[in-house]
C-alpha cells in the first residue's frame, strides 16, 4: 500500500490502484467524501478504503449503518446540495435494497426537474461471482444498471482504470456507477506514468486481432484475453474489446471490430437470458447485420443462482473453455 | 403540542403552550420572514397566515376543475384540508432551507413561494411550468428556492433529505432540510433508515409527518401497529412533539421552536401534524373507505375557517378584507390559468432533453 | 361487475376478468389468499378486488401497511408454510423495494436449499406507461424480472388471458409473476364458455401472416394488432405472435414464425437498451439467423425517464406508427 | 432480564428472576423438549446445554482448520462465544416450531439438531450437505425440522419469518416462528417493516436479536442512534426484553417464557440477547476495530466457562463427565469430517437441477 503518496509505481494491486485513486479524490477536492458500510474502521469489506480513514478523518470517511436504501439516498441528497460523495455499496447484490433511489431519483431528478438538478454522484460496488460465496452473494448485475436513462455504469477491468476512471467519474455532472469485480482486487499490473484520465466514452481494443471479435468487460477480460492466446496457438486471430463503459455503449467500437472481424463472440457473466450480452448482440444484427459470417455467440452464465459447490460453480461461471468453443462454432 | 417521550431519549422539555403567547415572544423569526410579509403586528401576520392557505384551497379547488375538463391529467393528490401543515411549517423556515416533498405537495410548492402560474404551467404540461412541463403534479421542483420535489415513490424522499442536511453540515452551513411525508410513510424501511441516521449524526433536519389517519384507503389503525408516531419517532432518540395539523398558528409555533433547536445543532426533530384530508386520496380515489361523519367531523375543523373565527373574533378581519384576499388569490389563479393555457409545450424534438447534463435537444427519439 | 358469480358473459373488461379469476382462486382453495397495499377495503388501487373483501373476510383479503419488502417477503415465508398466497405489489415501480426478497428469497431458496423449499406464490402487479404518470410511475421492468432464474413471468395481454393465467400459475410449484399492463384494465373482450386454463409454456399466435413477424405481449399487443392492420391495407401481411410467457421464453415459437417470414420487429415498451426486446432479437439472431431476410427491428420506449407532458409522454412510448416505420424498414 | 417500556406499549410486567428460580417453575417446557433429552433433573438439563454449546464450540474450531486448508471456502463467520443464544434459545422451541436464521448460523442449525455430519457435508459442498453442496457455511437449510436457513442479506430472512408465522396462524396451528438476527440488522428497513407487520397482526413471532455489539467492523454506538434495542422494538407495541446472551439458563429462561406467550397469542415477543462474538467477522477479517482488552473481558464470561463453573460448584459436573462429554463431540465431529470428505459431489451435469421444481439434471449446462 502506497500510504506515503508517492506515485504508484510497477506492481500495483488493482486494490490499491482505487485506493490511491479515492485518495487523490479525497485530497485534491474538499466535497469530495467516502460514505458506506465499513469503509472507515473496518477499511472497506475488501480492503479498498485501508488507511483512508486516518488520513481523512470520520467525517470524510463515514461508516454507516446498514441500511443501503438510506445511506443511498442520502448521497443522493448529498450531491443535490453541492458535495461530491462517492457511495460505496458493499456489493451489487445489497445495491437492490437502494435501487428505488439510484432509479427513480439518482437517475431521474435531473430530467423530471427539467434540467434543474444534477446529481453529481458516484456509487462504486464489487459485481461478480468466483469465490463460492454462494447464491446470494455472487449476482452480476450492472446490466440491470445499464438499462436506466441518465446513468452512466463503469466497469474498470484492469489496474489502471482502477486507479484513473475514478476522477473523470467525478467530473461527471451526473450519476456514475462504478462495478469492481471481486475476483480482480488481488489482479497487479502496471501503472503507466502517466496520468491521463480515463475517456469513459470509448472501449478500448485489448489486443488487436483480425478473425473474431470477443467483445466484454470488467471480470471476464482475463478470461477473454486467455482464450485469445489460447486461439492465437491455433492460428486463430482473436480481437478482444473491453466495453469500459456500459452505459452509454460505445457502438461505433464495437461495430468497427465486428466489421473487420465478421464474427463476434460476447462474453459477460451475467445469466445469459436478459444480459447486457443480448444487447450487445442485437446492436451488432442492428448495425452490423449485412457484415456477420455467423451468427454472434454470447457466453454467458448458465440461468441457475451460483451454487456454492465449487465444480457447480465453475461450471455456471464462464470459463475460458467456453470462449473458445463458442469460437470455434463461430468460425467452424 | 404534546411532548413525545421514550425512555432514554433527548426529548426536550417542552410544555403545551397557547399559540397566542408564543406568536409573541418568536425568537429570530424576523431575519427569516419573506420580506413581502413584514412583521406588522399579529393581524397582519395572520392575515399573511391566511393568504397563504387561501391560495393553496382556491389552486386546488381550480384544478379539480381543470382535472374534469381533461387540462390537467396524471394522478392528482390534493391538499384541501390539510393547508395549515404546510403554511404554518413554511413560517419556520429561510430561504436558505431546503424542502423535500410528497406527492400531495401543491401546498408545499405554493407555500415556499413558487409562484401559481409556475405550479398550474407544470401541470398543464407546458415549458414555463416549475419542472418544464417534464414533472406534473407529482413533480414539481424548484431549484432556485430549494424545493426538491415532488417524489411519487411513498417515502422515496426521506433519504435525499438526509443527505441534503448532511452536506449543509458538511459545508458548515445553518440550513435546516425540511422534509414532508405522511402517516404511511412510517411504515416504509426508509423512514426508519432515515430516522436512524439522522439521530445518529445529529443532521439538521426537520422530519414533518402529516398524519391525515390514512395511507390511501389504509386507516392508522390498520396500518400502524402503534400509532402514537411522534413517540416512536423519539425512541430513535430525537425530540419529537404530536401537533394539532388544523390550526396553523400551532404548526408555526411547533414549527419555528423545532427549526430554531435544529439550526442551533440540537439535531433532527420530529413534528407529527394531526390533520386530514378533506377530499379523496387522488382523483381516482372514490373514497369508499371513510365514513362521512368522520369527513364532516373533520370539516368542522377546517385550518381557514378556524383562522378565520379566530381573526374575527379578535376583530383583525373584516368581511371586505376577507373578500379582497378572495379575489387577489382567484386573480393570481386566474392568471396563471390563462398563462398556463397559452404557455408553449415543449417541442417532441427535445425528447432527450436533461436525459443527461449533456444531452441535448435531438430528433432521435428512439 | 359479476359480484353475483355467474360465469361471466360478453363485454368483460380485463379489470373483470382479473377479478374472477382471484375470486375463483379464493372460492376454490383455501389456501390461497390475496394480500397487499389497499386490497381490500379500498378494492385495489385499480378496482381489481372490489368486492373481495367483503366476500372473503379480512383474513384473505388482507390489507398491508406501505412496506413493500415486509409484505412481498411475509408472502414467501406464507408459500413455504404451505399457503398459496397471491401478493400484490401496486405497481412495477414500487416492486423495486422488494426486488431483493424476490431475486434472492423468492426465486433462489428452491435452489439453495438443494430443492427442499419451492416457494408457490403469485405477485401481481401492474406495469407501464401511459397515462401521463410521470418518471417514477410508468416504468416497464418486467424485463428485469425475466433474467431471473427460477422464476415464471407471466404478462397477460387480453381479457381471456387475465381470466385463465391465475389459475395456472397458482398451480405452479414455482414462484410466479404476473404483469397487468395499466392501459388494459378497461379493454373489453369476450371470454369464451371454456374454462380450459392457459398454457403457461407456449406463445401465441394473435394474427397469422406471412411477410413479417411482429413480436410483442402485455400492453403493446394492441398496437401491434393495430399495426398489422395498418400494414394489411399496404398488402403486408404481418404474423402477430404474442409471448404471453416472458421466462421461460418460447424460442420455439418465434423461431418458427421467423423461420415463415423472414422478418420481426420486436415491440416492448421498456427502454430499448437492455430491453426484452434485446433477448429476442439476441435469440432469433442465433437461432434463426440464416432464415433473416433484414436485421431484426426493435421498438421500444425512448431512452428517458417517461415524462409527463402528453405529447412528450407518446414521443417517448412505442406507438402503431412506430411499429408501421420498422415493419417498412424491414421489409424495404 | 430487563423489561424495556415505551410509552403505550402492552409490555408485560416481567420482572427480574434468577435463572435457577425461573428454571424450577417452567410451564409446559415438557410438551417442548426434545425426546432425547428427558426432564431428569437440573443437572442433566444443563449437561445437555453444556453439551449442546461444546458441539457447537468445537465444531467451529474445527471449521477453522478446515478452512485453512481449503476444505471449505466460501464467506464463514463464526459463532464461538455466542453458542448460549442458540442453544438457549433452542430449549424453548418444539420441533413443529420454525426457525429462520442468519450467515452465522452453524449454532443455530446444529442446535436445532441438524447432525453435524450434514452441516459439515454442506461447507464441503457434497451432496450429503444439508442442502445438497449448493448452499455452503451462509445457507444451511432443512426442511423437516422446519429450519429455513440461513440468509447471507442481513434482514433478509425478517419478512420470511413473519410470513412463516402469518401461515401457521392462518393455518390455525400453534407454531412459534423463531428468527434470528443481529444488531445490524436493525438497522435495515426489513427489520422495522417486520416489526411493524408483526405487531400489527399480532403474529406468533418470536424476534432474536443477537446484540453482539459489532455490525462487521461498526461499533453500535457507531450505527445505533438509540442502542437500548428492546426499548426501540417495545416502541412497535410488543413485549421485549434485554437479556444476558453469555448465560444460557437466563436464555432459556427468557426464551421459554416468551415462546409460551407468543404460542398462547400473546403476538411477537422481541429478545435482545447481550452476546459477543469472540472471533473475527468472518475469515476474511483482520479484526482491527475491536480493542483487545474488550474482547478479552468478554471472553471472561464464556457462556461455556461460565455453566462448567456453575455446574462445578453445584457438584453436578465431574471432570470425567466433561472428558466424556468432550469425547463424544468431539467423535461426532470427527465422523462428520470423515464423512464430509468422502461424500459425493453433485455432477457437473446436475447443475440445472432445482431452478424450478421441474428442471431435472441436464447437460445444457449455458
Ligand atoms: C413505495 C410506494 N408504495 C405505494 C405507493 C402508492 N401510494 C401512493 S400514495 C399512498 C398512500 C400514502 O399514504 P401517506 O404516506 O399517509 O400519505 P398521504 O397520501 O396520506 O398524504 C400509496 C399507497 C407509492 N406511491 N409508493
Ligand atoms: C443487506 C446487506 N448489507 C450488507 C451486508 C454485508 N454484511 C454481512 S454481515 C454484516 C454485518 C451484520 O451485522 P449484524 O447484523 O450485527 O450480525 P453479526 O454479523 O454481528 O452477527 C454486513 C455489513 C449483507 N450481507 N447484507
Ligand atoms: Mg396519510
Ligand atoms: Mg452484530
Amino acid at each position: 500500500m502506497a500510504g506515503d503518496g508517492r506515485p504508484e509505481e510497477r506492481g500495483t494491486t488493482y486494490r490499491q490502484a482505487m485506493r490511491e485513486a479515492l485518495r487523490e479524490a479525497l485530497r485534491s477536492d474538499d466535497r469530495v467524501f467516502l460514505m458506506g458500510e465499513d469503509v472507515g474502521r473496518y477499511g472497506g469489506c475488501f480492503g479498498v478504503s485501508l488507511g483512508l480513514l486516518e488520513e481523512f478523518g470520520p467525517a470524510r470517511v463515514r461508516d454507516t449503518p446498514l441500511s443501503e436504501s438510506g445511506f443511498v439516498g442520502a448521497g443522493i441528497g448529498a450531491a443535490l446540495a453541492g458535495m461530491r460523495p462517492v457511495v460505496e455499496v458493499m456489493t451489487v447484490n445489497f445495491s437492490l435494497l437502494a435501487l428505488d433511489q439510484i432509479l427513480n431519483n439518482a437517475a431521474t431528478l435531473l430530467h423530471m426537474s427539467g434540467g434543474q438538478l444534477p446529481v453529481p454522484l458516484v456509487i462504486r460496488m464489487t459485481t461478480g461471482a468466483g469465490r463460492q460465496l454462494g447464491a446470494q452473494h455472487s449476482h452480476s448485475l450492472e446490466g440491470w444498471y445499464a438499462h436506466i436513462p441518465g446513468l452512466r455504469v463503469l466497469a474498470p477491468a484492469t489496474v489502471e482504470d482502477a486507479r484513473h476512471m475514478l476522477a473523470p467519474a467525478l467530473a461527471d455532472p451526473d450519476p456514475v456507477l462504478i462495478f469492481e469485480h471481486v475476483t480482480l482486487y488481488n489482479a497487479s499490473g502496471e501503472i503507466a506514468p502517466s496520468t491521463a484520465p480515463v475517456d469513459l466514452d470509448h472501449a478500448v481494443t485489448r489486443r488487436p486481432g483480425t478473425d473474431i471479435s470477443l467483445i466484454t468487460y470488467g471480470g471476464s477480460l482475463p478470461k477473454a484475453l486467455a482464450a485469445a492466446d489460447e486461439l492465437a496457438t491455433e492460428g486463430i486471430d482473436a480481437e478482444v474489446i473491453d466495453l469500459r463503459t456500459l452505459r452509454p455503449l460505445d457502438d461505433a467500437a464495437v461495430t468497427a471490430s465486428v466489421a473487420r472481424t465478421h464474427r463476434a463472440v460476447v462474453i459477460d457473466e451475467a445469466w445469459r437470458t436478459g444480459s447486457l450480452a443480448a444487447e450487445i448482440s442485437a446492436r451488432i444484427a442492428e448495425e452490423a447485420f449485412y457484415e456477420l459470417d455467423a451468427p454472434v455467440e454470447r457466453v454467458c452464465s448458465a440461468e441457475v443462482p451460483i451454487p456454492y459447490a465449487r465444480r457447480l460453480e465453475e461450471a455456471a461461471l464462464p470459463q475460458t473453455a467456453d470462449i473458445v468453443a463458442a469460437a470455434h462454432r463461430t468460425v467452424g | 403540542m404534546s411532548t413525545a417521550r421514550a425512555p432514554g431519549t433527548r426529548s426536550a422539555a417542552t410544555t403545551g403552550t397557547s399559540a397566542k403567547k408564543a406568536a409573541t415572544r418568536k425568537r429570530g423569526a424576523k431575519t427569516r420572514r419573506p420580506a413581502d410579509r413584514p412583521d406588522t403586528g399579529r393581524g397582519a401576520r395572520r392575515t399573511g397566515l391566511l393568504t397563504a392557505m387561501l391560495r393553496i384551497r382556491r389552486f386546488e379547488e381550480r384544478c379539480v376543475e381543470l382535472y374534469s375538463a381533461a387540462k390537467i391529467r396524471g394522478f392528482v393528490h390534493l391538499y384541501i384540508g390539510e393547508e395549515a401543515v404546510a403554511v404554518g411549517v413554511n413560517e419556520a423556515l429561510g430561504p436558505e432551507d431546503a424542502v423535500v416533498s410528497t406527492y400531495r405537495e401543491h401546498g408545499h410548492a405554493l407555500a415556499r413561494g413558487i409562484p401559481a402560474e409556475a405550479v398550474m404551467a407544470e401541470m398543464h404540461g407546458r415549458t414555463t411550468g416549475c419542472s418544464g412541463g417534464r414533472g406534473g403534479s407529482m413533480h414539481l421542483f424548484d431549484a432556485s428556492r430549494r424545493f426538491y420535489g415532488g417524489n411519487a415513490i411513498v417515502a422515496g424522499g426521506l433519504p435525499l433529505a438526509a443527505g441534503l442536511a448532511l452536506a449543509d453540515r458538511m459545508r458548515g452551513q445553518e440550513h435546516v432540510t425540511c422534509c414532508f411525508f405522511g402517516d404511511g410513510a412510517f411504515a416504509e424501511g426508509e423512514f426508519h433508515e432515515t430516522a436512524n441516521l439522522a439521530a445518529l449524526w445529529n443532521l439538521p433536519l426537520l422530519l414533518v409527518c402529516e398524519n391525515n389517519l390514512y395511507a390511501m384507503g389504509t386507516g392508522i389503525e390498520r396500518h400502524e401497529a402503534q400509532t402514537d408516531l411522534a413517540m416512536r419517532a423519539a425512541s430513535y432518540g430525537m425530540v419529537a412533539w404530536a401537533v394539532d395539523g388544523m390550526d396553523v398558528e400551532a404548526v408555526e409555533d411547533a414549527a419555528r421552536r423545532a427549526t430554531e433547536a435544529v439550526r442551533a445543532g440540537a439535531g433532527p426533530h420530529f413534528l407529527e401534524l394531526r390533520t386530514y384530508r378533506f377530499r379523496a386520496h387522488s382523483m381516482y380515489d372514490p373514497d369508499r373507505y371513510r365514513d362521512r361523519t368522520e369527513v364532516e367531523q373533520w370539516k368542522g375543523r377546517d385550518p381557514i375557517g378556524r383562522l378565520t373565527e379566530r381573526m374575527r373574533e379578535n376583530g383583525e378581519l373584516e368581511d371586505a378584507e376577507l373578500a379582497r384576499i378572495e379575489r387577489q388569490v382567484t386573480d393570481e389563479i386566474d392568471r396563471a390559468v390563462d398563462a398556463a393555457a397559452e404557455a408553449p409545450e415543449e417541442p417532441v424534438e427535445n425528447l432527450l432533453r436533461h436525459v443527461t447534463s449533456a444531452s441535448i435537444s435531438s430528433a432521435e427519439v428512439r
